[in-house]
């Protein structure tokens, strides 16, 4: 057991991945001998050698379309793409081929691949590196779209994606790679897939996010109890297929709903949670649901990227509405 | 290619694209043939698999005709490139092929009726039940994209250390797509076993080859990645396979990808939604018919005494029967369930998706 | 003024555009002699010769960037991608440059240019060609995304897109290129973009939806109506920006309100309708809101593609529903 | 090369790559040299021109180290192709620069507080303010995308029958993805006015260029789409810019398209974020600086008599002071309103984002 930073918990899931499974291969620019922008695959081509590690040429469509081969022959292909806002090329394969490959062949062929890609601003990055476009991802039927929190989750869902027999893209929040330490035990345990984990109970509100925008919900959900207001925070983890019913649980329970991310407003992934309570939480809701999004815009240069952001206030003032509603 | 160099250029690397040719067009040697041209039987059974192809391809153009068949795309005139891939693979290598090589498919073992079902709008035709190919490839409607699966299942062939090779196939139109050039790339890097073969039909639906590219040869597409290439008269069916063989064997040797221009004509409209008489004109497709591989290779064995038109009717009538049996097969096959859209999506059907499920299913029963 | 199908309408249109203005560049995979796959573009080369039609080569990522080019150069560029399945590659210039030029050089370069693409399924075609991810485009900032329902929207809102200055994709309904023909005049007229229309006013439901299928929308009112049920349908035609204000004022007064798309239900763009109701419509809500849409699964072929889309059965189950709710 | 073809093969393509220098490391002609070199104030102007892109990029560096400046791509070794870029076009030509090509585009008129505004994270900085390059593209961090929009200025060009020509720069990893070769095939088949300059610095981050590619130069990835090809050596600014002189020409002249390897080398970090010695030997790099372009130059325009270390002094001064003042300007500049991000979303704001608007500058204003 040791602190780790999310960071170093995605290389020590690579590590136990490849060291469990020799079928599993890590590959992506940069990821070998420099152990990934991110230092994510850091010691790994020194330590499993440049056939399970590989360093690619520079192309994006490249990863996505030699991980569906890869996959088609039984292997584990577990790449990287290094920043989302290069993921475009790559949905073209994942669209079309890595999702449907299973249901194309009627399950002759699978693509048990996971596609790794750092996800978000607000670490005052250049142009296209800040993008969070997760909900162009969470479209697409038969792929899985996952989003950890905190190292111990990056561990137990990468761990989880890499053993899925379907293919993952798996989200991290580059904001959160190295800004908290946990405990994180290599216990080769996977956390569940497709499942939301409640992170705090309450019972006044409930506060849905998913990635670093959770740092933000937290302090915001900080100072609501100094208010003497409970705010329940459900961390969304899977977006593809993803878990309604813990969130109508939480809605049942507190009647008000808080939906908080990175990404543009509109066709953002809070609509679809949004349109899942105006389908099936109707009678429960006492207010209306609040989204505090990013704005229909261009995600701004890093001088303006935290105005581009839901801070904590708009957070709290979104909170304050939906309290008010009577 | 200018003779002169000027003082301050100088020369640092050179390329060529050979043409490869065996028998003209009456079928006539024009060169040394190679080993394989004395085993009778399997010159037979290539110019069988020719047949097969084009009459498969006849009996699909009319169950689409006749409103039993979805859109489908014809390969006639192109068989020589099929069937001397095919012939050419070990059932241990790997097709990934594009939509325009039945002929292929069937060598290697796909059932007919498992294409007709595919083409007849059923996902059940992929499913490949003959095990020689339950690991070939779907057939690509997208343009080039599996180029880079090719590529990938090279990879995992090197990465695992097997003996074996990836063959993929696709048009000349798709040459101008980035993901063929990214697969030839990293082909040649990675020292793929892996062999492309363009199929030059000189046609993308509407769009004649000088509007593609102003490359002289698509062969020279590959000197961009560094890979071994040629060209070879893809109307020849001993060449088209005995280029196959020695890039085969070179990928197998570790000695990596190659790249082959197989040069044909495209007789048919794009598919059976085109009609190529709007952009095409009709005497150059005559014109191309004197090029027919099957009538090449007819007279080749005509020549050795090994055929007659007692062989031809008697094998003519064999492969109508295999396909009138195929077709009736496919037409017999059960419509597909509505579960079939949800039973393969995930590995384990979603929560969510069950519900969905559900719907679909009430529906189906109203 | 003639009778005229949609994709006829189409071409009117390009043909208007051709002819009004000089700087209108038409072209794309096959659009030239052939007239399009679909004789979108017929006869327009052979009028306005090959300088202003171009036949390209096969490759969609081209398509995309030349057209930004070619926008920066003062050309209006109206390019063609033959099938919505084939976008996947396009979206990298899309989102990365096409739709963000204008804001990351503040003005100095923008970007009007127009993508066309045929959009849905139901008319059996081959794989990959009755895709409607829609929702995927709608979520990029700086994009305008566009779908007609009938030959005269076709025709005013192609030439409302062409003169717009900011990146259009148009999206046109496959299933209704000859479905109907309708009497369009030559008027030069552009239909507004980023407004709804009410095809039909009614007082007891709103059902909303976009491109073909309305034409199951527009079955199931008159089923409803033989019930003595008034439907009121909403047309979108514009996903991006799209117009919250006639939606939530049909709701306002129905009280009740079924939303119908083809593409598949998660993430799809009846969410960010849904969510913009449960945001904003909460009081007058009598019913929770509904959607009928694809299923989360790959499109399939089609032997079952009907059994995918939502027929006029599945829509009326859903006013039902909706109706029954008291 | 094989010296004998089988009969069954004939030669139908033959290509080569030619290198071309004329300055060696020590700044001595190896061959006769341009008339342009005549032009002695050409020559100093050009020497201005790359140290003035040296030292701004040391001030970039230092503006970053002490957190004055967004992350930065440092262009250390490269200034000869950007200088010999930019000095051979006119300003009616377009340029359409990668990430590190900041002397090309001061050359050409941006504003060096323009460009430290848009590494410091502000949009600002691509509003190019001088009528020179008002027309020219912005920095483009996704590698490879804008060799397209290269190809769309050119085909405008083209279409309006302009005297003018586009210019694109990329380095060596970019060639490996599908939208440069995409981009290389149209600039061919519709013989656009484009030249393709590939800044082969030998490394994409920590890729060195043996892991991108097999092909034995950058250059002929040309042939690929039929283009002229040649390779130069791009720390000598002389062969840099003839080549593209030449380039230029044919470009105007309506000859098609060309693409030009300028072989350099990255002689620092990536980028201010990257840590070379992670991955490249220090050894290797200090044996690169023996083929500074800079020191090249001035030992040639040294022996032409044409300069001294009086002048040296006096011309490092002149810069120093030069990009002072511009690096004032820069962090004197107001900071961005939050209505940046609204004001050139679209050409009107939409009713819906005015909402959003309104909520973002009254929290600004919170
Ligand atoms: C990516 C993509 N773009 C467009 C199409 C539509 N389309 C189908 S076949 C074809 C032409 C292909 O030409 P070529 O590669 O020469 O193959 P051929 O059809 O001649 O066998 C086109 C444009 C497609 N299927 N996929
Ligand atoms: C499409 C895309 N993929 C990845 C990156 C991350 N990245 C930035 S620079 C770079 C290497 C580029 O190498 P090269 O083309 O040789 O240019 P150089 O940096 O050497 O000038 C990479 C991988 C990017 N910016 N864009
Ligand atoms: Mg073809
Ligand atoms: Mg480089």
């Amino acid at each position: 057991m040791s602190e780790l930073t999310l960071v170093q918990a995605v290389n020590l899931a690579l590590r136990r991945a490849l060291e469990d499974d020799p079928s599993v291969v890590v590959f992506g620019q940069d990821v070998g001998r420099h152990g990934g922008v991110f230092r994510a695959t850091e010691g790994l081509q020194q330590h499993f050698g440049s056939r399970r590690v590989l360093d690619t040429p520079l192309a994006e469509t490249m990863i996505g379309g030699l991980a569906i081969g890869m996959a088609a022959q039984g292997l584990k292909p577990v790449c990287e793409i290094q920043f989302l806002g290069f993921l475009y090329p790559v949905l073209d394969n994942l669209a079309n081929h890595a999702a449907r490959m299973r249901t194309r062949t009627q399950g002759r062929i699978a693509c048990p691949m996971v596609l790794r890609v750092t996800h978000g601003g607000g670490v005052h990055a250049p142009e296209h590196h800040s993008e969070s476009i997760e909900s162009m991802i969470a479209h697409i039927p038969g792929l899985r779209v996952v989003i950890p929190s905190s190292p111990r989750k990056a561990y137990g869902l990468l761990l989880a994606a890499i053993r899925d027999p379907d293919p993952v893209v798996f989200l991290e929040p580059t904001r959160l790679y190295r800004l908290l330490k946990e405990n994180v035990e290599d216990s080769g345990q996977s956390w569940p897939l497709d499942r939301c984990d409640v992170l705090k109970e309450g019972s006044d509100l409930t506060l849905v996010s998913w990635g670093a925008m959770l740092t933000e919900v937290m302090e915001a959900a900080g100072v609501l109890a100094e208010r003497g207001i409970s705010a329940e925070i459900v961390d969304l983890i899977t977006l593809k297929p993803y878990d309604a019913e813990t969130i109508l649980r939480s809605v049942q329970k507190t009647g008000r709903c808080v939906i908080v991310h990175e990404a543009a407003r509109t066709a953002g992934f809070g609509a679809e949670i949004a349109a899942t309570l105006a389908e099936h939480a109707m009678t429960a809701l006492l207010a209306p649901v609040e989204r505090v999004t990013g704005y229909d815009v261009v995600m701004p240069l890093p001088r303006l990227e935290r105005e581009y952001m839901p801070s904590v206030a708009r957070i709290l003032k979104a909170c304050r509405r939906a309290l008010a509603w009577k | 290619m200018p003779a002169s160099v000027a003082d301050s250029d100088r020369i640092v690397a050179q390329f060529e694209v050979r043409y490869r040719q065996f028998l003209d067009e009456e079928g006539s040697p024009l060169a040394p043939l190679p080993d394989f041209c004395r085993d009778v039987d399997l010159m037979l059974s290539i110019y069988r698999g020719m047949h097969l192809a084009r009459a498969f391809d006849a009996k699909c153009v009319n169950l689409q005709r006749t409103g039993r068949l979805g859109t489908f795309a014809t390969s006639l005139g192109q068989e020589a490139i099929a069937v001397g891939v095919a012939s050419a693979m070990r059932a241990s290598d790997i097709l990934v092929p594009s939509y325009r090589e039945a002929g292929a498919q069937i060598w290697r073992g796909c059932r007919m009726e498992e294409l007709l079902l595919y083409w007849g709008g059923d996902e059940r035709g992929h499913a490949f039940a003959d095990p020689a190919v339950t690991q070939d490839f779907p057939i690509s409607i997208t343009v080039a994209n599996h180029a880079l699966h090719a590529a990938g299942v090279a990879a995992a062939m090197k990465l695992k250390a097997e003996d074996r090779a990836a063959v993929c196939l696709f048009g000349d139109g798709a040459t101008s797509k980035g993901d063929v050039y990214e697969a030839i790339n990293v082909a040649g890097v990675w020292q793929l076993p892996l062999i492309f073969m363009i199929v030059n039909n000189q046609w993308a639906i509407s769009t004649p080859l000088e509007r593609q590219t102003a490359a002289l040869t698509l062969a020279q597409k590959g000197i961009a990645g560094g890979l071994s290439v040629l060209q070879v008269d893809g109307n020849d069916v001993i060449a088209v396979r005995d280029a196959m063989m020695e890039a085969l064997d070179a990928a197998r040797r570790g000695a990596g990808a190659s790249l082959i221009e197989g040069v044909t004509y495209r007789l048919n409209d794009h598919n059976t939604a085109d009609d190529s008489s709007r952009y095409r004109n009709l005497e150059e497709v005559k014109a191309r018919w004197r090029f027919c591989p099957l009538r090449r290779m007819r007279a080749f064995l005509e020549s050795r005494a090994a055929w007659s038109e007692k062989r031809e009717l008697a094998m003519q009538a064999e492969i109508a029967s295999l396909i009138d049996s195929a077709a009736d097969r496919y037409l017999a096959t059960a419509p597909p369930l509505p579960d079939q859209m949800f039973a393969h999506t995930y590995a384990r059907l979603p929560a969510g998706l069950m519900a969905q499920r559900v719907e679909a299913l009430g529906r189906a029963h109203e």
